[in-house]
């Protein structure tokens, strides 16, 4: 892998295979049927959340759409033992690791401020503070480095830890810091940057001139570009990448080349600064639309399949619909909880004023 | 008088504030053709162009370091911080740098920056927007901390604070962001009251309330509901976190005796604690009560839902005064 | 007992601890080969080897960074900043990042890391070599902020922290590090008093003085010397700025019925801020003077050859003595 | 100006001029002189200001040892208009811009922050926080850039800002981040990278495990090696870049590769972790020797001169000695000066707490 403006791609926009000289698909077809389904529901998931937000439900979302391919391509290609740092809009990575749904909103919803158990899922909550988990997750890797268990061999054991962020995380100290720390302990991480071409309203062209897989090479690290609307191309090379990382050979940078689609969030107004040309051309390219056309022209996606897939969806999202408004609000007290390993008194204290407040509250 | 909602009233103080010096210029995440996230700078980028409406590249401690360099330059530079809680990536850049430039030159290099941020919660939002860190920077030797709760203030504050020739850290109540009032526009900086000023907003005799911000309408409003009971309530708008305006909270701690802090950061090494101490200091003898904090709690911000639990209302603001009423 | 200097109690508490746990792991700029630059890891490399004690690239925030995802990993590092001034880099990911973990993931996520750092001033350096920034962090919630003026608790407080589910700030007093004192080894970490406890060093019937790390040997020559005028001082080790054990300081604030509090950072928005305004609210009517702070003042720290005139003396002390008993 | 591991060398360490496919010295014999004489005055600057901090003259001291070439070539390049943001070793650079010596000493004796005037000399004081002026450094020449300061072609009024830092300084998020406003504003701007192989104990190869002038290019900055012992080859590398910045074709990074002789600073024992046979092959490669040998080779330097040069270098170390002893302790009161650009009362009573107890133990 080295540095290079070329972007691999495996499944054209128009659903074609291609071939590239470096990967080629190892994929069964039913795992590309299973990819399919992941890609689906996560856009129901996204918008059947962004629905929810418009009605009131959630305080904020941040919209998937389009980056599907990207996020079900990489985290596919994680193994369990994996461990995942992602952002506020990698609901597919996830989805991917397991996540209920009704959880994820909990976060948009307000209700918690980790919707699920990280250890759980071996994957990390909502992160909003840009580029900040990128040193999580290299910690986390020199962690697995450091306790031996990357470098075994044995493929049940040898872990990798993934790094989600944008294009516009790029700039920010932390993230080149942990381009630092990830080179000079070899860490066993991959860092997969979705270019979406947007950082809320500002282009990629503003954080770098150059393409941005080409930070990489300047800190001792390969960097390769995907076609992040290309499923196929996003698994197989998170998949080379991560075994990379697990076989001590180091750290990865992946730039996957995708487009925002919707709203930076619910709250954002993207007619300010999208041209609506730039939006069309993406449409064409859209991950789910293509390897729907490559399924079914091999015959293996059929009519009856799609709808068993499409039915599921709104099976899902109609549980999201209700399960959210049934995700119960946290006890006020709780919030004096866990803010020490032990209790406080000082903080003992003022749950008792807010004991008090609520007490005579339910007296009324 | 024209009725503006802060949002406009920042809005216009900076396009006032362009338009009298070409030196000031914008600088910050999505300023520019999106206007800012609550549209604060909305349409500065059309009248000024992109050279002095900047978009720049996401990192905090990049835009302040920058900033620090265009201010030697001679330039005069309003940063903007997207949230509350994405300014500290900046902080070694603010306190490090940024507050110390005029005391380690000795007066030889001044920084004539201002910080602009909304902050404080109630909006129903995620993590991390919802904070407020005034206390950090009120602790910092050189830096100016200020905060506005009314539109009228936000266009003069706003100038002022460009126009002062000390960094400032300029805290905007974002949950009244959207609130009307009044703006006296027809003024100049020089006859507007000092940055620094505190302002009684409605005098009383009973209990001192001292708020700032986000909190100023919900101290009104306890005010309102204290003179039903009889209770009088001297509301006072900080405005400037750093330095303080003792003298005013002095002569209404020694005029009624009691004295009520009010404010949404965590309750513990806040601005209250300051305020406390130095009014004990001060008025010790005239003093019927220990002074009250009502606050946020000593916890990170909580989730959304219970946020209402967390930030300081009508009701623990009263419960205080009853408190004080009752040494 | 064995006399040690601060710095050697350290280095061997960090030796007990990595024996103790496997998963103590050290991390800093400058730790290794050269064993730091005050050498309070000195030899630790050669002994744990350097998967243990790792010296790390230079970027704060990329060390609190990883060490957050080591302990994610089930690790127990202990982060070296090389000094006071140069922690403010990292201030992010310790204050929004690690402070949090255990609130936002409710309970699930914990993160046992302690940073540990030298603070305060007196040693004639540069520029950011004598910063005393605990205010910062003791205003965190999620955070424990501890000192040790002594050997002892150098010892055993390292361990402590080491030992703590929370992350610990364990700030260490330099212009002590040299000055040997007594350690008693032979105990065991849960016969040692907690780690947020404060200690009466001296008991005294006239005032209170509370200081903390480097400013403890003066507070106890201040007792001494205002002794001789048979004045009679209760001197306080707080030893946890966050939490602060306020029973002890509630039970002598009582008794004396004056409070002098003492520290090196500046005096608004510092530690003694918070203590003053807890203690004038729980010993309203047993106090016979507002609480005093001798503290350094309101400015960036000054250039070394006029620091003795910034930090707090025993001089500066005893006229705040002075001046309480005369209220 | 590409990537590659070469490094631009003019004059090697036996004194001979070599050849550089892209460079050629265009300097006169009389400035080789006066390299040579800059070179052997901030030699004794050095050893004189580190002497004075052993007598406890001083509080600490940063030798430059071993760095005179790289800080004398890179800095003889600036213009007058030109301004330098350097750290805490910068003594050859803060010399070029006209700063007195006596001046420097005012830091590290501890009588002031800032020694001397950053506007006057257009060179910013030392700066002890890793990386932080690098970004002061790129704000300035986005300053440059937006008054019209550059790019005009009047040799007189176009800017160009130096920025000075370590081979350490390259792990700190903030000079990354300097490398990503550089170039996305295109800052006239030379980032100058002293790789002196040390970060106090802590050898390159912990920041990075490529070449440090790689990092450029990934941030769309040409990156370029220099020998930093050859005062010709940085005087040329850096005019070029300079020249560069100043002509709208925005930032460089220049690595010298140099070699940091004496300690960290005066506080620090290298003999902890330096190799002494590494020490003794930088020994070889002296940056004063080589052009000495060169220049006594030429003719133009010849005893008279030297000896010339070397009382000089005794006159200034001696007037040192003298002035530092009796550089004035700021008056205490002083450190309430400046802190706001106005009176504030909380400050002038802490101003008055200490009057009082200056004129009591006046008194006494
Ligand atoms: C430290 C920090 N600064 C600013 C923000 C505000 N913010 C949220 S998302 C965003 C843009 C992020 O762009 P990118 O990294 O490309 O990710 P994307 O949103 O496109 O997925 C910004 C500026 C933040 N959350 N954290
Ligand atoms: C932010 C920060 N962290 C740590 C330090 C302590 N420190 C001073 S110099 C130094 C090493 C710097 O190495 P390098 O950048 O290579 O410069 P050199 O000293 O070799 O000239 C360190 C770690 C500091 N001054 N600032
Ligand atoms: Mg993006
Ligand atoms: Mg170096």
């Amino acid at each position: 892998m080295d540095q290079s403006d070329s972007v691999v791609q495996l499944l054209d926009s128009n659903g074609s295979f291609t071939n590239d000289s470096l990967f080629t698909s190892t994929l069964k077809e039913s795992e590309l049927i299973d990819f399919y389904r992941d890609m689906v529901l996560v856009r129901a998931i996204d918008e059947q959340a962004t629905a929810l937000q418009r009605q009131g439900e959630l305080g904020l979302w941040a919209p998937l759409l389009g980056q599907e391919a990207a996020q079900i391509g990489s985290a596919r290609a994680m193994k369990k033992q994996d461990f995942a740092f992602s952002t506020y809009r990698e609901h597919g990575v996830a989805w991917c690791r397991g996540v209920d749904p009704v959880d994820m909103l909990s976060f948009w919803r307000g209700t918690k401020h980790q919707g699920w158990d990280a250890n759980q899922y071996r994957s990390y909550g909502y992160q909003i503070i840009i580029g900040a988990h990128a040193l999580h997750a290299t910690g986390y890797a020199m962690g697995a480095y450091l306790s031996r268990n990357t470098e075994t061999g044995d493929a049940g054991i040898d872990q990798a830890v993934m790094a989600y962020f944008g294009d516009g995380a790029m700039s920010e100290g932390d993230v080149n810091e942990a381009f630092v720390f990830a080179a000079s302990y070899q860490a066993p991480v991959v860092f997969f940057c979705q270019n979406n071409q947007w950082a809320i309203s500002e282009p990629t062209k503003r954080q770098s001139r150059v393409p941005l897989a080409y930070r990489a090479a300047g800190f001792g690290i390969p960097g390769i570009r995907v076609d992040g609307n290309d499923v196929i191309a996003c698994y197989e090379v998170t998949r080379q990448a991560l075994d990379r990382a697990r076989s001590g050979q180091g750290p990865t940078l992946i730039e996957a080349i995708t487009y925002r689609m919707g709203a930076h969030t619910t709250s954002d107004d993207p007619t300010k600064y999208q041209v609506f040309s730039e939006v069309e051309l993406w449409r064409d390219r859209d991950p789910i639309e293509r390897l729907k056309v490559y399924l079914r022209a091999k015959g293996v996606l059929n009519n009856e399949l799609e709808s068993e897939i499409s039915n599921e969806a709104a099976t899902l999202s109609e549980r999201m619909r209700d399960e959210c408004r049934k995700l119960p609000d946290p006890n006020p007290l709780s919030m004096f909880d866990h803010v020490y390993s032990e209790s406080d008194l000082n903080i003992d204290e003022q749950k008792r004023e807010v004991e008090t407040i609520l007490s005579r509250s339910q007296d009324n | 008088m024209p009725q503006l909602s802060i949002v406009h009233a920042l809005n216009q103080g900076l396009h006032r504030a362009m338009d009298a010096d070409s030196k000031v210029l914008l600088m910050g995440e999505d300023i520019g053709k999106l206007g800012g996230v609550f549209r604060v700078t909305e349409g500065l980028q059309k009248s000024f162009g992109d050279e002095r409406v900047i978009d720049s590249p996401l990192a905090e401690s990049g835009i302040v370091g920058t900033a620090i360099g265009l201010a030697l330059y001679g330039f005069r530079p309003v940063v903007e911080i997207q949230f509350d809680g994405f300014v500290f990536p900046a902080f070694d850049q603010i306190v490090v740098q940024l507050a110390r430039m005029r005391f380690r030159s000795a007066g030889a290099l001044s920084l004539p920056i201002t910080i602009r941020m909304p902050y404080g919660g109630g909006i129903g939002s995620v993590e991390h927007h919802s904070e407020s860190p005034e206390g950090y920077f009120a602790a910092t030797p050189g830096l100016r901390v200020v905060t506005c709760s009314n539109s009228h203030d936000a266009y003069w504050m706003i100038q002022q604070s460009i126009a002062s020739d000390d960094p400032v850290i300029f805290l905007e109540p974002k949950r009244r962001y959207w609130q009307k009032s009044e703006v006296n526009t027809d003024s100049h900086l020089n006859n507007i009251s000092a940055l620094h000023e505190a302002r009684v907003l409605t005098e009383g005799s009973d209990c001192t309330i001292i708020g700032y911000g986000p909190t100023i309408a919900t101290c009104l409003q306890s005010a309102r509901l204290a003179a039903e009971d009889g209770v009088s309530l001297e509301v006072i708008d900080l405005r400037s976190l750093s330095p303080i305006d003792m003298p005013v909270l002095i002569k209404s701690a020694n005029k009624t005796g009691r004295v009520v802090i009010v404010h949404e950061a965590s309750r513990s090494g806040g601005v209250g604690a300051e305020i406390a101490t130095r009014l004990t200091q001060e008025c010790f003898y005239k003093l019927e009560a220990p002074v009250m904090r009502v606050t946020g709690y000593d916890v990170p911000y909580p989730p959304s839902r219970i946020e209402d639990d967390y930030l300081p209302d009508a009701e623990r603001i009263l419960d205080a005064v009853e408190k004080c009423m009752g040494y």
